[in-house]
């Protein structure tokens, strides 16, 4: 290779004096597929467009956030991002102690004391009601589906999984509602379903998915990070025709081998929102306030169909954008306990 | 031998008396009280399917269908006489037959599926093929934990091997763009996880479950540390890899019930029947299979005649690392196209218990897989057709069940004699 | 678990009773088991440096233009590796960049406080192994005491001290029972101890998942996020440093578990028996020692031990609140530092202050120099395999064998089974 | 084949094991070697054999200087071996221990078992053995353990046997039967190195005798010299052989055992309706073929064993169904037959094992801690009074040779307040001197009014130490006779004869 010239470039520190935004992930670390993926290309993006270095660290147990955000601190970072909320304790136990730092928390709304305001002034928490979209996916599923049967699971019992399934309940039943319809859903009831216990793709994922697909459902919604390539194998293995639907950021974008059966995805554009927060944060523009993602500002939505635009009959398709209007205006509404 | 003791020796075969046992008569009360307060506390409505037929098999099978209210009430009925039954054998000093304890199992089986699955359909191929499985990698970690420890080499870090079978194979497969280098790039993952095992405890005698434990932890660390680093960055090239998926065998496929159970599942598992069958023939039949348990079991017995005692257990171990490996490439082969990090999830340890609790034979640690396999698919199946029971307390069943399953059933085992001891010799 | 002092440190059964034991163990270093131990660190800085650098960018680009200019990649390996190391030290004993000694020493406070419940959980782990069992167990325990003394925490109201050690107390006893669960077992039905730990490992996960999602157990009152409320200030260990320091008196709550464990193994008359049927159960049978009853006993004292862990983890480090993986890997963490510590009481206490000082500079060198967290682990285990096996370092060193004729005949007093006479 | 060994020298660590040892067996030729423990008689064997390698020395087969880098070159030139301590995977059959090493296999790498039971059974009937090939070898009687591994080195074609201790467990009759082997061997051309310490046996059956000593070559004997000559030349001085007993004054206390039957967990009986009864001041032996219920009789006296019916009564109060250690405070004294098992922590020191069964308070406890000084002080006291070589109170017990091991039993043993002591194999593995001393302390233990009973399979120490004698076989108590019934009625008892018949 080309030696570059020789003027010293000894790391981070010296290209970008002034601004360090900094992220930390939970558990999962940053190749989840999931949150900490999308919360740490966000942040990789804004980084990028300000020229700075982003210091990034992961946690592998739960006593770790706050050993690495005080860390991040001592390492002066101007911006921290905690992905999960899980670390919500931890980000605000840290932002009270430094309020020169802005804190930007995805997935909580850093209100530890349930008093409905959040505990630090200096945390931006970024919530996203997935159930909205999730909504939408429910209904265009419910009305793909020719067996009259569609399925979900989720990796763990948490808050930030049930809510897609919910949705996508509600927007089945709304189906129903509607269309006078009996599609019924596999996997969620609305306070139990099936889980796989873990977000590791593996074959206890897969065989989950195998479970549901036994039942004869036509669409599956798999929600938890990698196990979406259980499902995505099961699908493949039953030799059948069925559709899945991507939970976070678009399958067809992030993970092209199963772009032939995507048939949408629910997004949670934690890219987009942390990209933002890291962004202003930057540009000394930090609003603290909370953010929640909507249909209406976008920060959750539906995906293109892609592959799938005409296997989907044309009024189906309209009547999920029309949906998405009335959701937006409130004519149909959405639970989740983001929305309570 | 002089005439005196040679013929008291044929004649004076030992006595035998009867020994009372409480133990069968007790488990089976136990349990027949805790299933009947199921449909006592939670009645539940309707009739439950049994299907037996998978979707496109060749012979159809009908579905049976039991009313789950009436059909719970009969087994509770039938699990009472069965433990009134045993109660009377025993007070008559009789031993509880095998075949008391089968209806007994059977009865219970019938009964809670019946009861859980009230209204819905219970697709027995999906359950059976699922649990068969669900098992492929804890039978292969079980056949390298009783292999090694049948030559006397106590095997922690059978989660080591299968997590390093899982990566490894996830790269040759993706590189080479197939999935048999995969397969021997798992194999040679497992021994060399194996080798390093030899080498400390064999050669350098250090005490097995360190190293056991410890190979855990540095191959968790090194393959989430490439994953991280080199993986996930380059996830087309190097962490795609082609699958094995499943492949009917004609004919054999057919058969009801059994065929598509058994018969529809991809190469991985039809590998695991040979392997199985492989491990006993080998370890029962054949001199290898004698001299690798001679070592295991007094390995200075062995050296008197002649047998290289390191030699066999080095031999031993980086076979039994390489069958290790094989359950690994089902991981990233079979179950999913994808490395990921920590992916084996704690299957080392169930493979380990499943060594124990198989005796340290082949067929049994493979049918105490199975009997895992088959819990954890049941609480999958009985989730997703709806159960009133919340998810956490269903994903305990398998656990559960294991540790029932030991208390209950097998009680004390012996390991070979030599398990765990270095041989160390002047 | 093995025979013969030939096997190394590790594996060498204590000689108890020995009057001469500090003399014993300071004679041990100073007779090359020291420099074994020396040598298998370096070892494994080897490895994690070759790691290191391997993952560096500056070293990457400099390897990319190698032969134009070689001085750059050497330079370059070197600022990474000595970085860091030095970040490690920085982040686990004194911060040398701090502005005061106050600030400086922090690090070690926070070596001790990660030290805690590695030490806790390592002495209920090596106690039964020393009775000869294998606790696998200490992920469940340390659940299960997180559980209860979280519940006792948070939905009880009592004063200041009586609430915390009301709630130490119900941890340490749910850990005891959860274990015991697994001694009765053994001691009934002989069920293995390996299995059933393992097992209820699973189901402790699983079982505090739904407390955790259940609202009027432990879920926080109006929250939906499978973690508790924070724990009230009046069952709180208090910081043993004032303010400045997050070391909390679960630190000497371990070192009192070290005590006693100490006294218990090596003084009284129960670990005797304990030892007994870890040595040689048949004898201990004949000897009219309830074998069954050890076994118990053992376990639910084990598991008291390791609930010590899960309530300094809940009520000392992570006071505002936890959720279902607060064990953090300890459980696991606790059969290596047991294994290093050789079992011993205060084998146990260093190998956990080794350990706790790899986590907590592992933070630092992840978050000032990049490092991936995963080289602290592999850098961890080397060190354990090495020194366990002093032959093999020696060899590597080609250093002489101890007191020893040329090969093959190195390895002696094997004691080969049942060497001793009989006419 | 004519075997010379010259010059061997064995050394472990400090301690020289064999130092320039020569021996040279002439073919068809039966030499014995004898030595007390520890002479370095078994290591000799060990080095001949391929096991150990010799530091110095050559091994000559008819002339020919040998390099033996294991024991498979060994077989190979022809030796074989008869291990002091049996070389048999006790969860193998017969057929497969002898295969093991050398096996036939068949199409597809089967083992031939067929060829190897055949094997078995051929070379039983050349000998007049009864071995089922089939049997597992731990189901096997000591007896028949010794022919299986006899089988063994004769399926290999051995021309040198070595034959180490292999009289120890053996009754009169089978060593009677050994020793016709023996001779059949020698006189198909065998050369057969004979290990013993039954000196009756070394008369019997030796054409050469080499007596070696700390590890050296003392002399050699002819097989006409009397036992003290050769007593006397194994250890170095003037050895009593007969143990000083005075006719025993009867007490009132005493054991008393009506109906005691006994069965494993499978329900065989092991134990089989014994009745008998011991007072204070006698010394009742038990003989028998091991494994004839003996060592499930003593168990079942301490508590070992859980199915258990009948009664066993203590100065009159009822043992059955009471702890081990309820048993023990209750004043028994008890040696187990296999120490090393049950016995002793070997990696305990000697101070430790001395308070093995005193745990639980007296002496050496107060306030849940052990009183290491008083604990120290008494093992002190006990090394002195036992006369255990030893280099303190503060070594492992594993490190100390077999006999001193024993002292250790039997010093914890005796040094309680004892209303009944039961000793088996007392001195199994104990040289001439020790067996003096153990001997000795048993019979005072007889004299301070204790009833003593003792087991063993050896009818010297029977003759030696007996009041009364019942044997037994197959679990059943074939007769209960006086102390000094001759051994040929016995032998016959212990093969099953009714004492009258016999
Ligand atoms: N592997 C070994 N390591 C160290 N010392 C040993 C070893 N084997 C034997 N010894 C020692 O060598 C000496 C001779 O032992 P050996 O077994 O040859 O005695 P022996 O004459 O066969 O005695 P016995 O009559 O009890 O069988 C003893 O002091 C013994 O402790
Ligand atoms: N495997 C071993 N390792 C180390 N030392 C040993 C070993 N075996 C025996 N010794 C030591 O060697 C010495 C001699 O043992 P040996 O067996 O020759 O005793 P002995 O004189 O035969 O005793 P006894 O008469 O009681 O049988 C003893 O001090 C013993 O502690
Ligand atoms: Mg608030
Ligand atoms: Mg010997």
């Amino acid at each position: 290779g080309q030696a570059p010239a020789e003027s010293g470039n000894d790391g981070g520190d010296a290209a970008s004096p002034d601004f360090l935004p900094c992220i930390v992930s939970d558990e999962g670390g940053f190749d989840d597929k999931s949150f900490n993926q999308l919360s740490f290309e966000g942040a990789t993006k804004a980084a990028d467009e300000l020229g700075v270095e982003l210091k990034d660290v992961q946690s592998n147990a739960e006593t770790e956030y706050g050993p690495n955000i005080t860390n991040l601190v001592d390492e002066n970072c101007n911006a921290i991002v905690s992905v999960g909320f899980a670390l919500s304790a931890a980000t605000v136990e840290a932002a009270t102690a430094n309020p020169d730092v802005d804190f930007i928390l995805v997935d909580d709304a850093a209100d530890n004391d349930f008093d409905g305001k959040k505990d630090a002034e200096n945390v931006k928490p970024l919530l996203y009601d997935t159930a909205q979209a999730a909504f939408l996916a429910g209904y265009l599923a419910a009305g793909y589906s020719e067996s009259g049967k569609v399925g979900t699971f989720g990796g763990r019992e948490f808050p930030t999984v049930t809510i897609f399934m919910d949705g996508f309940k509600q927007g089945v039943d709304h189906y129903n509602e509607v269309k006078g319809a009996d599609v019924q859903v596999v996997g969620w009831d609305g306070t139990t379903g099936s889980f796989t216990g873990g977000f590791e793709a593996n074959q206890d994922a897969k065989q989950v998915a195998v479970n549901i697909l036994d039942q004869g459902v036509d669409v599956i919604f798999p929600v938890g990070g990698p196990i979406y390539q259980s499902a995505q194998q099961a699908i493949k293995e039953s030799g059948k025709d069925i559709a899945l639907i991507g939970a976070d950021a678009d399958l067809f974008e992030t993970d092209s081998s199963t772009s032939d059966i995507v048939l949408t995805s629910v997004l949670k554009a934690m890219d987009l929102s942390t990209y933002e927060a890291v962004l202003s944060s930057g540009k000394d523009e930090f609003d603290p306030e909370a953010y929640v993602g909507t249909l209406e500002n976008e920060g959750v939505g539906i995906a293109d169909l892609h592959n799938f635009a005409d296997k989907v009959d044309s009024g189906l398709q309209d009547e999920v954008t029309q949906l998405r209007q009335d959701i937006i205006d409130g004519n149909v509404t959405v639970t989740s306990y983001l929305s309570e | 031998m002089s005439v005196a003791s040679t013929t008291n020796a044929q004649i004076d075969a030992p006595r035998i008396v009867a020994v009372v046992s409480w133990k069968a008569p007790i488990i089976f009360g136990i349990f027949t009280v805790l299933f009947a307060l199921l449909p006592l506390l939670v009645p539940r409505e309707g009739a439950t399917t049994f299907r037996l037929a998978s979707g496109d098999a060749f012979f159809t099978v009908p579905d049976i269908v039991l009313p789950s209210t009436a059909t719970a009430w009969v087994s509770v009925v039938l699990l009472a006489a069965s433990t009134v039954f045993a109660v009377f054998l025993a007070n008559s000093r009789r031993r509880t037959p095998l075949w008391l304890v089968v209806v007994y199992v059977a009865a219970l089986l019938i009964g809670f599926l019946a009861w859980a699955a009230a209204g819905a359909t219970l697709p027995m191929v999906g359950l059976l093929g699922g649990a068969l499985a669900l098992a492929t990698p804890l039978i292969f970690g079980a056949l390298g934990g009783v292999i090694g420890e049948r030559a006397g080499v106590v095997n922690i870090a059978i989660e080591a091997q299968l997590l390093a079978g899982a990566f490894s194979a996830a790269i040759a497969a993706s590189a080479a763009g197939t999935p048999w280098a995969g397969l021997v790039a798992a194999m040679g993952a497992g021994m060399l996880v194996s080798l390093v095992l030899g080498i400390f405890t064999i050669t350098y005698f250090v005490d097995q479950v360190i190293v056991g434990v410890v190979l855990n932890v540095l191959v968790i660390g090194l393959t989430t540390f490439f994953f991280r680093q080199v993986l996930a960055p380059n996830t087309e090239t190097l962490n795609s890899p082609e699958t094995f998926t499943a492949f009917p065998i004609p004919i054999l496929s057919e058969i009801p019930v059994i065929g598509p159970i058994l018969f529809r599942q991809s190469f991985i598992v039809y590998l695991m029947y040979f392997v199985v069958a492989l491990v006993w023939f080998g370890l029962y039949r054949t001199r290898w299979g004698l001299r690798l348990r001679a070592v295991g079991e007094h390995p200075q017995a062995a050296d008197t005649v002649g047998i290289k005692v390191l030699a066999t257990r080095y031999r031993a171990i980086l076979l039994a690392g390489a069958v290790a490996g094989l359950g690994g490439a089902f991981y990233t082969l079979v179950a999913v196209p994808r490395f990921n990090q920590e992916m084996t999830a704690g299957a080392g340890f169930i493979a380990l218990a499943a060594v124990i609790f198989g005796q340290w034979d082949p067929i049994k640690a493979t049918l105490a897989a199975l009997l895992f396999g088959f819990a954890t698919n049941l609480q999958g199946v009985l989730s997703v057709i709806g159960s009133p029971v919340p998810s956490q307390f269903m994903l305990m069943l398998p656990y559960v069940v294991t540790i029932f399953a030991v208390a209950g059933l097998v009680g004390k085992s012996r390991a070979p004699a030599a398990d765990g001891k270095p041989y160390i010799k002047s | 678990m093995s025979s013969a002092e030939s096997t190394g440190p590790l594996a060498d059964p204590q000689t108890p009773v020995a009057p001469s034991r500090w003399r014993g163990a300071l004679q041990q270093i100073v007779t090359g088991n020291g420099i074994i131990s020396v040598l298998a660190v370096l070892i494994a800085v080897v490895v994690g440096s070759i790691m290191i650098a391997a993952t560096n960018e500056d070293v990457q680009a400099a390897a990319g233009y190698f032969f134009a200019r070689p001085g750059d990649m050497i330079a370059a390996v070197w600022s990474s590796v000595s970085g860091a190391y030095a970040a490690l030290f920085r982040g686990a004993i004194y911060n040398f960049n701090a502005d005061d000694f106050a600030t400086g020493i922090r690090p070690l406070t926070e070596t001790l406080k990660f030290a805690t419940p590695l030490i806790a959980a390592g002495l209920g782990v090596g106690l039964a192994f020393r009775a000869g069992l294998f606790n696998i167990g200490g992920q469940g325990q340390m659940l299960m005491a997180a559980a209860a003394g979280g519940y006792v925490a948070t939905k009880i109201d009592l004063p200041f001290p009586l609430h915390l050690i009301a709630a130490v107390i119900a941890g340490m006893l749910a850990a005891a029972l959860w274990a015991g669960i697994a001694g009765l077992l053994k001691a009934r039905t002989g069920a293995h101890e390996v299995i059933t730990t393992i097992m209820l490992n699973h189901i402790a996960v699983y079982l505090l998942a739904w407390m955790l999602a259940t609202q009027g157990i432990l879920q926080a009152p109006g929250s939906n996020n499978p973690k508790t409320a924070p724990m009230p200030d009046s069952a709180v260990l208090p910081l043993l440093l004032g303010d400045s320091y997050k070391l909390h008196y679960g630190f000497l709550i371990a070192l009192a578990a070290v005590a006693f464990a100490w006294w218990l193994l090596e003084r009284s008359s129960l670990g005797f028996r304990f030892r007994a049927v870890g040595e040689n159960p048949a004898a201990a049978r004949v000897a009219g020692i309830d074998v069954g009853g050890v076994y118990l006993t053992v376990m639910l004292i084990a598991g008291a031990l390791v609930g010590i862990a899960g309530v300094s983890q809940i009520l000392g480090t992570e006071t505002s609140g936890f959720g279902g993986g607060i064990d953090a890997g300890i459980g696991f963490d606790a059969i290596t530092v047991a294994l290093l510590g050789r079992s011993s009481p205060l084998g146990i206490l260093g190998a956990g202050l080794l350990f706790g000082a790899f986590k907590t500079g592992g933070f630092t060198m992840q978050s000032s120099q990049g490092i991936p967290i995963e080289i602290v682990l592999v850098v961890q285990s080397l060190i354990v395999l090495f020194i366990a096996a002093p032959p093999l370092v020696r060899a590597m060193f080609g250093l002489p064998q101890p007191g020893q004729t040329p090969r093959k005949k190195t390895r002696k007093h094997a004691e080969p089974k049942k060497q001793e006479v009989s006419a | 084949m004519k075997l010379e060994l010259r010059g061997i020298t064995k050394r472990f660590g400090a301690l020289t094991a064999n130092d320039h040892i020569d021996l040279t067996v002439n073919e068809g030729e039966i030499h014995c070697l004898l030595g007390e423990n520890g002479a370095g008689k078994s290591t000799l064997m060990n080095v001949l054999y391929g096991l150990y390698q010799a530091d110095e020395g050559d091994i000559l087969l008819d002339d020919v200087v040998q390099q033996f880098a294991g024991p498979g070159d060994a077989m190979a030139a022809g030796i074989g071996m008869v291990h002091q301590h049996f070389m048999l995977i006790p969860v193998f059959t017969v057929a497969e221990n002898v295969m093991l090493g050398h096996e036939q296999t068949r199409f597809g790498g089967r083992l031939d078992l067929a060829a190897a039971r055949a094997r078995v059974r051929e070379i039983s009937a050349r000998f007049g053995f009864d071995v089922d090939p089939d049997a597992l070898v731990e189901d096997l009687p000591v007896g028949l353990q010794q022919r299986v591994e006899i089988i063994k080195a004769l399926s290999r074609e051995a021309k040198v046997l070595v034959f180490d201790e292999p009289t120890a467990v053996l009754t009169p009759q089978e060593t009677d039967e050994l020793m016709a082997t023996m001779r059949q061997l020698k006189s198909q051309g065998t050369s057969i190195v004979f290990i013993t310490h039954k000196l009756r046996e070394v008369r019997e059956v030796a054409d050469r005798i080499t007596v070696i000593r700390l590890g050296k070559v003392v002399g050699e004997a002819s097989p006409t010299a009397s036992n003290e000559e050769l007593a006397s030349l194994m250890v170095g001085r003037a050895v009593e052989l007969t143990v000083h007993k005075d006719a025993p004054t009867l007490h009132d206390n005493g054991l008393v055992v009506q109906g005691l039957t006994v069965t494993d967990r499978l329900g065989t009986v092991l134990v089989d309706d014994a009745s008998f009864e011991v007072r204070g001041g006698e010394v009742l032996a038990i003989a028998g073929v091991q494994g004839n219920g003996q060592t499930e009789l003593t168990e079942a006296i301490i508590g070992l064993q859980d199915q258990v019916r009948g009664s066993i009564r203590l100065d009159g109060e009822e043992l059955v169904g009471r702890s081990v250690r309820q048993i023990l405070d209750a004043g028994v004294g008890f040696v187990p037959e296999d120490r090393s098992v049950d016995g002793l922590v070997k990696e305990f020191s000697i101070a430790e094992n001395l308070m093995l069964d005193r745990s639980f308070g007296g002496d050496f406890v107060s306030a849940g801690s052990v009183r290491r000084a008083a604990l120290d002080e008494f093992a002190r006291e006990k090394i002195v009074e036992f006369d255990i070589r030893t280099q303190g109170p503060t070594q492992a017990a594993g490190r100390l040779s077999g006999g001193n091991q024993q002292k250790v039993v039997l010093a914890r043993e005796l040094s309680r307040d004892l209303s009944l002591f039961v000793a088996a194999q007392p001195t199994r593995g104990v040289d001439v001197g020790s067996i003096e001393f153990i001997h000795k302390r048993i019979v005072d233990t007889r004299d301070a009014g204790v009833p003593v009973i003792v087991i063993s399979t050896e009818l010297d120490e029977v003759a030696a130490l007996a009041d009364r004698i019942l044997v037994m076989y197959r679990g059943r108590v074939v007769g209960i006779v006086p102390g000094d019934t001759p051994r040929d009625q016995l032998g016959l008892m212990m093969a099953g004869m009714n004492g009258e018949s016999a």
